[in-house]
């Protein structure tokens, strides 16, 4: 049997999300077994892209057969189908524990069952439209879908705190849109031209308008990818919506402004990356580093921590820009987009698992967490390992990917970052070890009719822990083999 | 009388700076009217001095629209800008609590606002420093060279619905997602049962409805060969679903639930059904066959318009119109 | 009472089996040819005719004439040709003479308004005269209509004077004549407040 | 005159688009907040179709975008509104 | 012919703006501006609309102005008797000499 | 003629300009609501004089949206951030 065609698997990817949820809206009703049966469609299409790609390589697809410069393309690129793979990953791990989670609840909770799917599969809709996107506007539409959509997630509970991160974030996100859309504005003023290659051929690193597009797009990127000091919004959305939303927002939304930065950067800007502009990067990311883990220390709450985590994770991943200013970018791509798979997939273990404690817990203090006892045993062991990729010990991917990127720093020299990326992943392991230390060796008896932990509660979180460490493995020989990741990535 | 607009004769600064002195002040004073109207929508220390001053701001911004050549926004922003906008704004500060309305901001100025003050105007300065070089190219020539194959004859539409169709299905994907986001927190939210209106405002709605439906036809009908099109037409029938609403009609019982819900989701899937099924039919995403291509179109345009006049509504309306006992009556 | 919003269709075809309802529906025959004819009218004056607005036209003047939004009938509306006839020329000269004195009040450096409220009694029947007359008084001189209740009309009167009652009754007979109506005996002149 | 061509539309985008962003981080009342966003969305429209009008035919994709862009605007202005009113019944 | 009178129209509906404006200011309270509003305005838009329905020899198009004349005018009383309304429900007593 | 209509136009921007004092001054929030239904009436003469002006009909089509919703902003005002007292007489509305 062959495989569908990398168009039929694309058009699935970004069609059936948004079909699946306008069908699932419109009919009312949500019928489980169809939700995950979409979920699961999704995820075999995704693994399909991936397996067509790692044959074929980048391809390009004519939206309406238009070309170039007057229509829109999708384009596959190897970061962006591992971007797709791990958004099928969570995807698929954050429904099935949605569905888990929202069950049986009375109330307003029955509401949050009802409305929590459609939702989803918008935000899932609009990720993987953003994956494949290589047109300025396109990318702005398909940020606004997923932003909206991550909104309404963060505003589920309806509950004064939530209501409040998600109009917080609402406002940070327009801003952001508002200021994307001035780049764009500023580089169709100067090109006539919203495709990524025909701007990447015309781009002229020198001209002020174009830079000054350049600026107003990383901005408003900065601002939705919630770096550092435009982060202000991200720890009270993904600390106050409930788990599986952290799980999904974490993981997946912020990546998805991060991934857009790396592909502007990499791709059509990839002629301004000088000195300054990557410096400057780089420090924004050094800042967001520490500032984001000195205060995931000083949290007490878990799923605040988890959520400045974020922020301190994400600065790390600021660190690609300064390392590509010089020498061969491949490597720095291929380690970024691995950081990025890494941290979906292990900061959405963490949040799920995290939600299993506090409700196996009844309290969302670190000090008040259950012990590694019954089923919690399962949640805490997805912590760990989750942790484990997020620190970066080998043989996990997290390592893979701070290896591509120490390796690089290494051999540029670039003593300096070298010594962030240390201190950041030094910061990693207190905070986390900190979470350990206090749950395991000195735990809370828990509610005495101790809550039922079904599977759905469980597993998600543990597989996606799983493989996040065990992909390690496997990215290295996917890395190292070498043509595979970088057989091109258009306009690099 | 005169049948084709001319492009040089009144035509406002395309090119060589041609502008008659009197469009040159009628702009500056459009402008700096907007520049002003704009500054009190933000900052007029009368929340509703700041809502109406906004109001405004967006009837003005229509008539630039108009000075910039672009009826086409001029047609989205005065059936957008003018109705539903200020519908919802002027509704939201009714559903405020009466002493938040008011909210008088403290006089002094504060000392944190001048560093934000120069930044901005630095901002500004930079942006129209840049904006003045920029050479706009743009894809006008590219646009009228595909115009033949579009399946239409309006450019915009054409833009819309063929070449950047794709664009065009996930902005009704956020405008239902906007729907579903506003469903999802909770339950209708008029607050008390409103009076019935003075009798003129009935028979106002009860003259005006037919005309919104009918208005609504005609632009889409407009935007096969004219500025119009599915948004306005939208808004527009949304204006008149409005209307009705304030003058006192509830959403009927058997249009709840799931028709409604049918109903808002209609032009998202008409959208994707016909890109779908033309990957199935030509092997190509949205790829319209030439000879199908208009009423494919019309279509879709058909579809998108009503959807979003419901839309548009469920906006206004803010929650989900389920609670009939508490609600209204 | 129900008021539903729209998708409320003319034809009602399950009353069409009995009786009363083919006999309501003949009935109501005039009224919507008539309802169909003025919007068509305005169907040709937004598109200009022409082939292709017709293929839109027709369903479009259809849709609008079978949606009602659901605000109950509010009451037929029987115009006389004649009474328009009449009446269109009083409108026109109290619509200008209204403009002219507002201006004059407005730009005449020293004279002020003086206003007062008024009541007056309204001899028209209920029904959509009223409100029609209702939204007249705003358009002629010095009267504007506040409230709408069952005696009558609250008119704010720009400058007191006796010709204000004067220009009513005369509106009001040429609105009876428009709408075929016979006026109440008369019930006095309106009083000040 | 020797004004280039829409200098004037340039000069107010470049203004609506400083007053919106400065609104948007000064004041409190989140209702002002949303104006302020919309002033500033207006601002950046204003220039984008001002951009597309100096070619030499005129350009539909701004006035598209453009369209697109108000669409999008009104959607999320209508759901921060529902965040406001529901905020303020829950204000403690 | 008819231009000269399409101008002459439309100069005197700009001055019936123009009055229509300078009552809205001087005027005392909200009452008597609606009475400026809702006379002078109107008449001023139809005059405008009267004036360019002469300059234009289309039919549909000098229908189409009636056509937004009426609108006005039916939006325009309508909506005075409703601002003066909620204005003496919420207790906004005319302005007396 | 162009340069009558755009003169028109302007004479009518500046009516605008002028009324927007009300708008500032208030003092009730009707005085604002009335003033916001000027500017309404005074954009359709404006965008019908830019029509006589350029000679695109389009402008016909956008004065008239704004015709047929220039009651929509006034209505909203008085149902729904100004509803009347409900104390206040309802002397049996004649519906």
């Amino acid at each position: 049997m062959s495989l569908p065609s990398t168009a039929m698997l694309v058009v699935i990817l970004v069609t059936l999300p948004l079909a699946a949820a306008t069908l699932l809206f419109a009919s009312g009703r949500q019928p489980r077994t169809l939700t995950l049966a979409a979920a699961l469609l999704l995820t075999f299409a995704a693994l399909a892209l991936g397996f067509n790609v790692h044959l074929e390589g980048v391809s390009v697809h004519r939206i309406g057969g238009w070309a170039a410069p007057l229509g829109i393309h999708w384009q596959v690129t190897p970061s962006g189908t591992v971007m797709l793979l791990v958004t099928a990953l969570v995807g698929l791990a954050g429904a099935v524990y949605g569905a888990g989670y929202f069950l049986h609840r009375p109330g307003p909770e029955g509401r949050m069952a009802r409305v929590f799917m459609p939702l989803w599969l918008f935000a899932w809709g609009g990720l993987n439209a953003l994956f494949v996107a290589a047109d300025l506007f396109n990318l702005y539409v398909a940020l606004e879908v997923m932003t909206l959509a991550s909104v309404a997630l963060v505003a589920l509970s309806a509950r004064r705190m939530a209501l409040q991160a998600a109009m917080r974030y609402l406002l940070a996100g327009l801003f952001g849109s508002m200021i994307y859309l001035l780049g764009v504005a500023l580089l169709y003023g100067q090109y006539g031209v919203l495709d990524f290659d025909a701007l990447a051929a015309m781009l002229d690193v020198e001209d002020a308008g174009s830079r000054a597009g350049a600026v107003a797009l990383t901005v408003g990127l900065l601002a939705k990818a919630a770096i550092f000091p435009l982060h202000f919004w991200l720890p009270g959305a993904h600390g106050r919506a409930e788990p599986p939303v952290s799980a999904l927002l974490s993981g997946l939304v912020v990546a998805a402004a991060f991934y857009l930065l790396l592909r502007l950067w990499f791709g059509p800007l990839a002629g301004m990356l000088t000195f300054g502009a990557g410096t400057l990067l780089g420090v924004l990311g050094a800042g967001a580093l520490l500032w984001g883990g000195v205060l995931a220390l000083l949290q007490r709450r878990l799923k605040m921590l988890v959520a400045y985590s974020t922020v301190s994770q994400f600065g790390f991943a600021m660190l690609v820009f300064p390392l590509a200013i010089s020498g061969n970018r491949e490597p720095v791509l291929a380690g970024g987009t691995l950081l990025l798979a890494n941290h979906a997939l292990a900061k959405a273990a963490l949040f799920l698992a995290a939600g299993t404690l506090v409700r196996a817990s009844g309290s969302e203090r670190i000090g008040q967490l259950v012990g590694f006892s019954g089923r919690a045993r399962w949640a805490w062991l997805a912590v760990i390992l989750a942790s484990a990729a997020l620190i970066g010990l080998p043989p996990t991917l997290g390592f893979s990917a701070k290896w591509l990127l120490l390796q690089t720093a290494v051999s540029q020299g670039a003593w300096w970052w070298l010594g962030i990326m240390l201190a950041g992943t030094l910061l990693t392991f207190a905070y986390l070890g900190r979470l350990l230390e206090l749950a395991l060796l000195d735990p809370a008896p828990g509610p005495s009719p101790p809550p039922v932990l079904t599977p759905a509660l469980l597993v998600p979180a543990l597989l996606l822990a799983l493989l996040a460490c065990a992909s390690g493995v496997w990215a290295f020989d996917f890395e190292l083999d070498g043509e595979t990741f970088v057989r091109l990535e258009p306009g690099s | 009388m005169r049948a084709p607009p001319s492009p040089t004769a009144s035509d406002p600064g395309n090119g060589d700076g041609l502008m008659h002195p009197v469009e040159i002040t009628f702009d500056a004073l459009l402008l700096f009217s907007m520049v002003v109207l704009a500054w009190q929508g933000v900052h007029a220390r009368n929340m509703f001095r700041a809502v109406v001053s906004f109001i405004m701001f967006g009837l003005l911004t229509a008539v630039a629209w108009v000075r910039l050549e672009a009826p086409d926004i001029a047609l989205a922003e005065a059936s957008l800008g003018a109705g539903l906008t200020g519908a919802l704004l002027l509704a939201t500060l009714g559903r405020l609590a009466p002493e938040r309305r008011g909210a008088r901001r403290p006089k002094v100025v504060k000392l944190s606002t001048l560093p934000w003050l120069t930044m901005g105007l630095a901002g500004t300065t930079v942006l129209l420093a840049v904006t003045l070089t920029l050479p706009a190219p743009g894809l006008g020539e590219a646009v009228l060279a595909a115009m033949p194959a579009a399946g239409v004859d309006s450019p915009v539409t054409a833009v819309l619905l063929n070449f950047r169709a794709w664009d065009t299905l996930l902005e009704i994907g956020v405008m239902l997602l906007a729907v579903i986001a506003l469903w999802s927190l909770g339950q209708d939210v008029l607050a008390s049962k409103p009076r019935l209106p003075a009798p003129a405002l009935p028979a106002l709605v009860r003259l005006l409805f037919p005309l919104f439906v009918l208005s609504t036809f005609y632009l889409l009908w407009r935007g096969g060969h004219g500025p119009g099109g599915a948004f306005p037409a939208g808004a527009l029938l949304a204006a008149g679903l409005v209307l009705a609403l304030l003058a006192g009609a509830q959403v009927p019982e058997r249009m709840r639930g799931a028709p409604l819900r049918w109903a808002l989701g209609a032009g998202l899937f008409a959208f994707l059904v016909v890109a779908v099924g033309l990957m199935w039919a030509v092997g190509t995403f949205f790829a319209y066959p030439p000879q199908h291509a208009s009423i494919l179109i019309a279509i879709i345009e058909i579809a998108a318009g009503l959807s979003i006049g419901v839309m548009l509504t469920a906006l206004f309306l803010g929650g989900e119109p389920t609670d009939i006992k508490g609600g209204g009556k | 009472m129900r008021q539903f919003i729209a998708f409320e269709p003319c034809i009602d075809m399950t009353r069409l089996a009995d009786n009363t309802g083919i006999r309501r529906f003949i009935a109501g025959l005039p009224a919507l040819g008539a309802r169909v004819a003025v919007l068509a009218a305005i169907w040709w004056v937004l598109t200009g005719g022409g082939a292709s607005a017709w293929v839109w036209g027709v369903p479009a003047v259809m849709v609008a004439a079978s949606l009602r939004p659901g605000l109950g009938s509010g009451g037929v509306w029987r115009l006389s040709l004649m009474g328009l006839l009449r009446f269109l020329p009083v409108f026109v000269w109290y619509n200008l003479r209204g403009a002219m004195e507002v201006a004059v009040l407005a730009m005449h450096p020293r004279r002020r308004p003086d206003p007062v409220l008024i009541g007056y009694p309204l001899r028209l029947p209920p029904g959509p005269a009223r409100v029609f007359m209702a939204n007249l008084i705003n358009l002629v001189p010095g009267t504007l209509s506040t409230r709408l209740t069952v005696r009558g009309i609250e008119i704010h009167v720009l400058t007191a004077s006796a010709s204000v009652t004067r220009i009513l009754t005369i509106l009001e007979r040429r609105v009876a004549d428009l709408f075929a109506l016979q006026l109440a005996p008369s019930a006095g002149l309106g009083s000040q407040r | 005159m020797s004004l280039p061509p829409g200098t004037l539309f340039l000069l107010a985008s470049a203004l609506l688009f400083a007053i919106g962003a400065h609104g948007l981080v000064t004041c409190r009342h989140l209702l002002r907040k949303v104006l302020a966003l919309n002033v500033a969305t207006t601002g950046v429209f204003l220039l984008l179709v001002t951009l597309g009008r100096s070619g030499t035919a005129v350009d539909p994709v701004p006035h598209a975008m453009v369209l697109t862009g108000i669409v999008v605007a009104l959607s999320t202005t209508a759901v921060a509104l529902g965040l406001i009113v529901r905020l303020e019944r829950r204000r403690p | 012919m008819s231009m000269l009178a399409g101008i002459v129209l439309i100069v005197l509906g700009l001055l019936f703006f123009l009055s229509g404006t300078v009552g809205l200011l001087r005027f005392p309270d909200v009452f008597t501006r609606l009475h400026a509003l809702s006379k002078a305005d109107t008449l001023a838009l139809g005059l405008v609309c009267a004036g360019l329905a002469l300059h234009e020899d289309d039919g549909a198009l000098q229908l189409k102005l009636l056509l937004i004349w009426l609108l006005v005018i039916v939006s325009g009383a309508t909506c005075a008797s409703l601002i003066a309304r909620a204005a003496l429900a919420h207790g906004i007593r005319p302005w007396q000499r | 003629m162009t340069v009558f209509y755009l003169a028109g136009a302007l004479f009518l921007l500046a009516n605008v300009v002028v009324a927007l004092a009300r708008v500032l001054r208030g003092p009730t929030a009707a005085d604002r609501m009335l003033s916001g239904e000027l500017m309404g009436t005074t954009a359709v003469a404006v965008l019908l004089l830019l029509y006589g002006a350029t000679g695109i009909e389009a402008l016909l089509d956008v004065a008239l949206v704004f015709a047929i919703l220039a009651a929509m902003a006034v209505v909203t005002f008085v149902r729904r951030t100004w509803p009347e007292d409900p104390a206040a007489d309802d002397e049996g509305e004649s519906r």
